[in-house]
């Protein structure tokens, strides 16, 4: 019962810090693996409440395929958070016409 | 040690940790600016229901809803079983939750291609 | 400004939140008895064995209980699959080819993947099947598959899926699904009831439609996940 | 009865392809109509939980008549008058539409049916009134929002009808209003009165009413402004003396006043206006006001006397306008103009729409031997011979007014028809035999109501009776004044016409001396020869003394307020539409918001 | 095999799967299919609805398990006439966009299988008679409606789409922690069960419960501050998908709404009601006052669409049995009547720069059958006679004037004042003055031809003889209104839960 408690209650403190960490990091390389170190615990968690089958679909949803999405996508669009815009609307819209034509 | 209270401890840590991910959850979607940032935001409210849910399912020092061997005598030996109608459900949330989030993902690709940028603020052509 | 504002909104949905949490008691048995059950939980428990005669209670109600939600729950997976398709959609000119984003792996992951691969699906495949009886099921199973695939795709650039074969397996697995569902009310009961015999707790072949759901299950969500990376990963380099 | 609704609910399905077919469906309208008055069955439609009655009785027959007979003669008007124009089947769709609802709220026995035909005959007109495009549809839908005003007061008071008698029925709202308490009969009563004062284009509801009658086409204004108004005053007849008299007086009284007070600032003020307008349309638009003002004080003081009179003015006016509003669309369509300083002397060149046009303006004027006369007479009298004081005043506002209306009935004459003749216009030739036919038929009425209006008073009569009054007298061709004289419209007519007679001779040949020499481009004044372009004719600046001297009276038109209003709406609408930003996260940020107000006071408000 | 509810769900649904596979063998399949399936559900929907109104309330049993055990379908006669009405409606949208992207290969195939779930899950949501599958419902709604909504791969599209998704994305996270808390409280996730059982459950709890799902549900139907998604996802979408959105969507969360206030938390007594009117009321005059400004003909009409949801929730709010009525009265009209004006305004706004009003001068002439459809659809809508909307606007007034609420009525008449101002506006410009230079008119598909005579039929038809339909809606609003009797029928008798004779004191 001891054990039981301290890990749940150190998890659970783990848990919060990954998840401030996740939204306070301004690399969302860093973010999303963050993301994914929270599905993990959270799966444990899980399965120490007696839920096995759904700590297995966290483990395998939650930390594998929604991280590999997140990761995809941020390799798609930006990393930085607090990246300035290049552009501004105006451009951008020009831009957009140009790819389109490119494409 | 006999008069601590495990179970204040443990509802305080559970809850505490599943309202604290919804909040930083919503920290994260109404302050951030960044449309992935946004995303993990959602997904991480996600996570703090599905804690909440499985912890109201739980039952102190209850087994698994799964029958071994010895079958349904477990039952009538008084070792309770966990509700199983939470995992379940939390096990259907989590692959709807998986689905909306790729589609999200999907959608700030093609809004990054189209605006060249990822910024919540910049994106509002339609308004009024 | 926004800053304190949202804050003070958190501080009062925490303070929401909390009144009714407290009133929840953490690990306290709301279920009822099982020999006389008040809560669809404990109903659950008690009938699990004798009708169902499946040992994992979570995929009796997954499959079985509730099996129209997961009809409902692979539908989505279904539509983001598809819109996923229908929103990432490009129109390819001649002579392009989706490259690969991922840059090319070392040998070490390469070699590695290749060993791994078919551990991974046979995990994958075990977990579904065994889906009754142990934790797990289609959708971890599902899971772990395409989580196979994706290690494949990000180590060989030129690793590609059958379309074809995927939309195959995709629609053979559902029609499975809802047919099965439907041969319910044709043999003269409802729509997702067992008309199977249900064997014995525990065996491999137990439990009647349910594992054959679950195994279609499995197919499908492996399918659509792949496709779902496949997609992702061929969008090309901006 | 039934028959006769048959054929108008009928011709909603005909595709109305041209005009000829819409004449033939509203004049075989009209001869069923005409043939089968003596029936007296009720329609019944049910609807789910109320039933719809339709029927006739002697007080909707003055109307249905009126609407019927002119409305067919128009409908043969605009067969000519319409030719040529493009969407024809739209116009005539609409134009068919507007004057079956007419019918239908004449003969509707329930408020719903009323209000629902009552509505139809909205939208069909604002239709209409678009037709021509003319200022981007703003006209159309400033009509539209007046209407809409007025149609929805009327809804409201339907509706709360219903709650308290449970009945739709327009009788049982009759005999339950004296139950009601003050508060709900001064709403029902106040709703009614904006809902019906809107068509009847009272004073601060009027501003939709010039241009929509000027700009619609001449055949459909001819009936919007002699018919389709008066449905405002069918309606404000049944709330005055059926509604409003059994009703404890204190009450009632007070509206009766403010309306009488309305109609007579109306008809004076819209008279000033008619009186500098430049266009003939809009003056006879603005003179259309000015009549209703009349009607409905006269409706509003709810004599015996005065409501005959009223109800008498109502029918006659609808004949000269109509008269006066396709003689207008007659030149119109012949001379391609309408302006009163620009035309001048056609009536050699239409000599018919001329003689229709003349008549129309004595009996519009007042002038004796013709119906107008016998309405304002009786409308003095009925005023002078009123218990209460203030009506003394109200007859010098109408006296003022009907003397007003005396020049710009002679402007509208001199500057269409006689006046200097142009060269411009030398290509005129006569409306053709459709478009003059109804003209000339309706002044003959015009002419044979003023002969004898005891033909109209009969049917008058008997309606006010059913109203609720009693014993209403009426002589075939004369008319008694409160010293109880009579005079006999025999010998008036004889001497006036003879008088008349030799005025008309006179003032042709007058016009004819004057102008058969000189043309515009003629004058020499003080031996400089005018530019070209500039227009010196009398007709220009007609009346100008009279305008500079009630211009501090019009300077600031209800218009203006009425555009300030939208303005200051429109501009505060458009701040609070910011409110949709355009972030999504700011719409995540409402959510969360109410979200949480909802949590914070969610305890005090569910229960 | 009987014809049973569980057809609406089960058939589309394998439709759907089999649709990729169909599209390998032949690319004009893909087209058709949907329209077998739905004249099929058609045809079960009018047996059903025959048999509902002779034996009442038909219950599904789904995978053996009766209700509360297992999940089961609830085809009362207003669950039966609303999904009927989306049947009819998904039908006439797949009329109208079967030649949809004919150009276009791969996404057009997906469009149909979109659509198509769409339509499965409004109905379903409709149908079923559990909270959780409810939710699951949703998000098969939602995942289908943020898709189309991003259909045409421009920038506007994927930026409503996305603003659709993080507020949809709320809707369904608060819906699932109101189940949670629910859960914890009831143990059970029928509602007709979670109605006897919600006595129990203490009133701070359940006042927690209640606001979560009202704010979640609301999202869905487009009630005030929470429906900043709804305009740009009903101007961005296709078409076909606006008006998916007006005649499907935003019924099943208007649906919602009404069975989780009246039959799970119940409305009398409970101040349910004032709130609904309140915030029906402010959400009709907030939108009508933004659709006044629109100088885009979709964005009006999304706005305007979103006025009368706040209209239909002012009538839910009275809820007496005329409001009732009026309110699914409306409801019927919204969705024929929105329909029409979606389809006949698309195509006037087809080639017009942004969609905007001002370059519709004249229309009328260039385009008339076009033209007129969406005058009469403009007629229709703001409530005049002799349309189909003038019943509806009659009843809910009517029901407002029986409760003495007579501000409200002066409010909905003032606003259907700014309402008949901006359509008359549109129409008064389609009639007038010359088209611009060069506007090309888009020929309408015979398909959609079809549909929009089959609405503006239903519209005269509906608005001269509106008993053709009361009756069906009379039945409808008793059922939604008697939870009792839902209760009864939807735990049966074979409950050991809670007998039935203790749910009817």
């Amino acid at each position: 019962m001891i054990l039981f408690t301290i890990s749940i209650v150190v998890l659970a403190v783990i848990l919060i810090g990954v998840a401030v960490y996740a939204v306070m990091q301004k690399d969302l390389l860093f973010a999303v693996i963050a993301t994914g170190i929270m599905s993990l615990i959270l799966s444990v968690l899980f399965f120490l409440m007696q839920a096995p089958d759904v700590a297995l679909t966290e483990a395998a949803i939650g930390i594998a395929l929604t991280t590999i999405i997140f990761v995809i996508t941020i390799r798609n669009t930006s990393r930085r958070e607090d990246e300035v815009p290049i552009l501004k609307e105006s451009d951008a819209s020009e831009m957009d016409d140009k790819q389109k034509a490119k494409i | 040690m006999e008069n601590i209270d495990f179970n204040q401890i443990l509802s305080i840590a559970i809850y505490g940790s599943a309202v604290g991910l919804i909040l930083i959850g919503l920290y994260a979607v109404l302050m951030k600016k960044h449309l992935t940032k946004i995303i993990i935001g959602l997904s991480i409210i996600d996570a703090g229901i599905h804690l909440l849910f499985i912890a109201i399912g739980y039952i102190s020092n209850g087994t698994s809803p799964i029958f071994s061997e010895k079958g349904i005598s477990l039952v009538s030996e008084g070792t309770k079983m966990v509700d199983p109608v939470p995992q379940a459900l939390v096990l259907t949330a989590i692959v709807i939750g998986f689905g909306v989030t790729a589609v999200a993902l999907s959608l700030v690709i093609r809004l990054y291609r189209h605006h060249q940028t990822a910024r919540i603020d910049q994106i509002k052509t339609l308004k009024w | 400004m926004r800053k304190l504002l949202v804050l003070f909104l958190l501080a009062v949905i925490a303070f929401s939140l909390y009144k009714p949490l407290s009133t929840i008691e953490f690990g306290a048995d709301r279920m009822g008895s099982i020999e006389n059950p008040t809560t669809v939980g404990a109903y659950y428990l008690s009938k699990t064995p004798s009708e169902l005669s499946v040992a994992n209670v979570i995929t009796a109600i997954v499959v079985n209980y509730r099996g129209f939600d997961t009809l409902g729950e692979v539908s989505v997976l279904f539509l983001a699959a598809t819109g996923l398709g229908s929103i990432l959609y490009r129109r390819r000119k001649e002579g392009e080819h989706s490259i690969s984003i991922s840059k090319p792996s070392s040998q070490l992951l390469q070699a590695g993947s290749k060993l791994i691969y078919p551990a991974i699906l046979v995990l994958g495949a075990y977990v579904f099947i065994h889906g009754h009886l142990t934790p797990g099921g289609g959708f971890q199973g599902g899971a772990i598959i395409a989580t196979g695939i994706l290690l494949m795709m990000m180590s060989y650039k030129d690793f590609h899926l059958n379309h074809t074969v995927l939309t195959w397996i995709e629609s053979l697995a559902g029609i499975t699904f809802a047919t099965i569902g439907i041969a319910g009310l044709i043999v003269g009961k409802t729509f997702l009831e067992n008309f199977m015999p249900i064997g014995t707790l525990n065996d491999l072949f137990s439990g009647g439609i349910i594992p054959i759901i679950y195994i279609a299950v499995g197919f499908k969500v492996a399918a659509e996940l792949a496709g779902v990376l496949d997609t992702l990963l061929s969008i090309k380099e901006k | 009865m039934g028959g006769a609704i048959l054929a108008y609910l009928a011709k909603r399905i005909t595709p109305m392809l041209s005009s000829i077919v819409s004449f033939l469906a509203i004049s075989s309208a009209a001869v069923v109509f005409f043939t089968m008055t003596s029936s007296t069955d009720v329609v019944t439609v049910s609807v789910r939980n109320f039933t719809l009655q339709f029927g006739l009785n002697a007080y909707s027959w003055v109307f249905a008549a009126m609407v019927m007979g002119i409305s067919a003669l128009v409908s043969l008007y605009n067969i000519a008058y319409m030719s040529g124009k493009d969407r024809l089947g739209y116009f005539n769709l609409n134009f068919t539409l507007a004057i079956m609802s007419m019918m239908g709220i004449v003969f509707a026995n329930d408020w719903i049916s009323f209000f629902i035909f009552w509505e139809i005959m909205t939208w069909s007109s604002f239709l209409i009134v678009v037709y021509n495009g003319i200022d981007e549809g703003k006209i159309g839908t400033k009509y539209m929002i007046f209407s809409a005003v007025g149609g929805y007061a009327m809804l409201m008071a339907i509706v709360i009808t219903n709650s308290q008698i449970d009945s739709f029925l327009i009788a049982d709202l009759i005999n339950a209003y004296p139950t009601f308490g003050h508060g709900m009969q001064a709403m029902i009563g106040i709703l009614f009165l904006i809902g019906f004062s809107v068509k009847a284009a009272v004073m601060p509801l009027h501003v939709w009413a010039p241009r929509a009658y000027s700009d619609s086409p001449m055949s459909f204004t001819a009936i919007f402004s002699g018919l389709l108004s008066k449905m405002g005053i069918f309606g404000m007849a049944i709330m005055f003396i059926s509604v409003f008299s059994k009703a404890s007086i204190g009450d009632t009284f007070i509206y009766s006043q403010v309306i009488a007070w309305l109609g007579g600032v109306t008809a004076v003020m819209a008279t000033f206006y008619a009186v500098i307008q430049k266009d003939a349309k809009r003056l006879l638009a603005y003179s259309s006001i000015a009549q209703l003002g009349y009607i409905v004080t006269g409706l509003a003081i709810g004599t015996k006397l005065s409501v005959m009179s009223a109800l008498f003015l109502a029918v006659i006016h609808a004949l000269y306008k109509g008269i006066l509003f396709m003689a207008v669309g007659a030149v119109e369509r012949q001379a391609g103009s309408t302006n009163l300083e620009q035309l001048g002397a056609l009536i050699r060149k239409m000599p018919w729409t001329f003689f229709s046009a003349l008549i129309a303006a004595i009996a519009l004027a007042g002038i004796p031997p013709l119906g107008g006369f016998v309405g304002k007479w009786m409308l003095y009298e009925s005023m002078i011979t009123s218990t209460n004081p203030s009506h003394l005043f109200l007859v010098i506002l109408i006296f003022l007014s009907s003397t007003a209306a005396f020049l710009y009935v002679y402007r509208l004459l001199f500057g269409l028809f006689l006046g200097q003749e142009e060269p411009e216009w030398d290509h005129v030739k006569e409306a053709p035999a459709p478009m003059v036919i109804p003209m000339v038929l309706m002044a003959l009425t015009l002419i044979l109501l003023g002969y004898a209006p005891g033909l109209l008073f009969e049917p008058i009569a008997n309606g006010m009776e059913f109203l609720g009054f009693e014993n209403v007298g009426w002589q075939m061709s004369s008319l008694s004044n409160i010293w109880g004289d009579t005079v006999d419209m025999q010998y008036v007519w004889g001497s006036v016409v003879t008088l008349f007679v030799l005025g008309a001779i006179f003032i042709t040949i007058k016009n004819r001396k004057s102008t058969r020499y000189v043309t515009t481009k003629d004058i020499h004044t003080s031996g400089e020869i005018p530019e070209a372009h500039e227009n010196l004719t009398y007709a220009v600046d007609f009346y100008k003394p009279f305008e500079r001297a009630i211009e501090p009276v019009m300077r600031k038109t209800m218009d203006f307020y009425y555009n300030h209003f939208g303005n200051g709406l429109e501009s505060l609408f458009g701040f609070v539409r910011k409110i949709y930003t355009g972030n999504g996260q700011t719409y995540a940020m409402y959510v969360v918001i109410f979200l949480v107000i909802l949590l914070l006071i969610g305890e005090q408000i569910f229960k | 095999m009987v014809v049973s509810p569980v057809h609406f769900i089960a058939v589309p649904l394998l439709a759907a799967f089999l649709m990729p596979i169909l599209a390998k063998v032949n690319k004009n399949l893909l087209r058709i299919v949907p329209g077998i399936v739905l004249t099929y559900l058609g045809y079960v929907s009018v047996v059903l609805m025959n048999r509902v109104a002779t034996e009442g309330t038909i219950i599904e049993v789904l995978a053996g398990w009766s209700a509360p055990w297992g999940i089961n379908l609830v085809y009362t006669p207003f669950t039966g006439f609303l999904a009927t009405l989306m049947i009819a409606m998904s039908f006439l949208i797949w009329l109208y966009s079967f030649k949809f992207k004919k150009v276009d290969d791969e996404p057009a195939l997906k469009y149909f299988i979109l659509q198509l779930m769409l339509t499965t899950g409004s109905v379903g949501l409709v149908l079923t008679g559990d909270i959780f599958n409810f939710f699951v419902f949703m998000e098969i709604i939602a995942l289908s409606s943020y898709a189309l909504t991003a259909f045409y791969r421009d920038r506007n599209g994927a930026e409503a789409a996305f603003k659709y998704l993080l507020i949809g994305a709320f809707a369904s996270t608060l819906f699932l922690l109101a189940i949670v808390l629910l859960y914890s409280q009831v143990g059970t996730l029928n509602m007709a069960e979670i109605s006897v059982r919600m006595h129990d459950v203490p009133t701070s709890m359940k006042v927690s419960i209640l606001v979560l799902f009202l704010v979640g549900i609301g999202i869905e139907a487009e009630m005030f501050p929470l429906n900043g998604w709804a305009p740009d996802a009903y101007s961005q979408a296709p078409s076909p998908v606006g008006v998916a959105f007006a005649a499907l969507v935003v019924k099943a969360g208007v649906y919602g709404l009404v069975r989780i206030t009246y039959t799970l938390f119940g409305i009398e007594g409970s101040g349910i009601g004032p709130f609904l009117i309140i915030m029906g009321g402010i959400t009709l005059v907030m939108a009508e006052i933004t659709a006044l400004k629109q100088t885009s003909l979709k964005r009006m009409l999304a706005y305007s669409s979103i006025g009368q949801m706040g209209f239909v929730l002012i009538a839910f709010g009275i809820g007496t049995h005329e409001a009732v009525f009026g309110a699914i009265f409306l409801m019927f009209n919204h969705a024929i009547i929105k329909g029409l004006l979606f389809m006949s305004g698309s195509y006037l706004v087809y080639n017009t720069p942004n969609k905007e009003i001002k370059y519709l001068s004249g229309y009328g002439m260039k385009m008339p059958v076009i033209s007129l459809f969406f005058s009469l659809g403009a007629l229709a809508i703001v409530g005049l006679p002799p349309f189909a909307g003038f019943w509806s606007k009659l009843y809910i007034l009517l029901a407002a004037a029986d409760g003495a609420l007579y501000g409200l009525i002066a409010l909905i008449l003032v606003v259907s004042i700014i309402e008949i101002v901006y359509y008359f506006r549109v129409v008064g410009r389609l009639y007038f003055g010359k088209p611009a230079e060069g506007s090309i008119m888009r020929k309408p598909t015979v398909g959609g031809m079809i549909a929009m005579s089959i609405l503006a039929i239903a519209i005269l038809v509906v608005g001269f003889y509106p008993d053709i339909i009361t009756g069906y809606i009379d039945a409808a609003a008793s059922s939604i209104l008697n939870t009792d009797e839902y209760i009864k029928n939807a735990l049966g008798a074979v409950n050991e839960l809670t007998p039935v004779e203790n749910i009817i004191q």
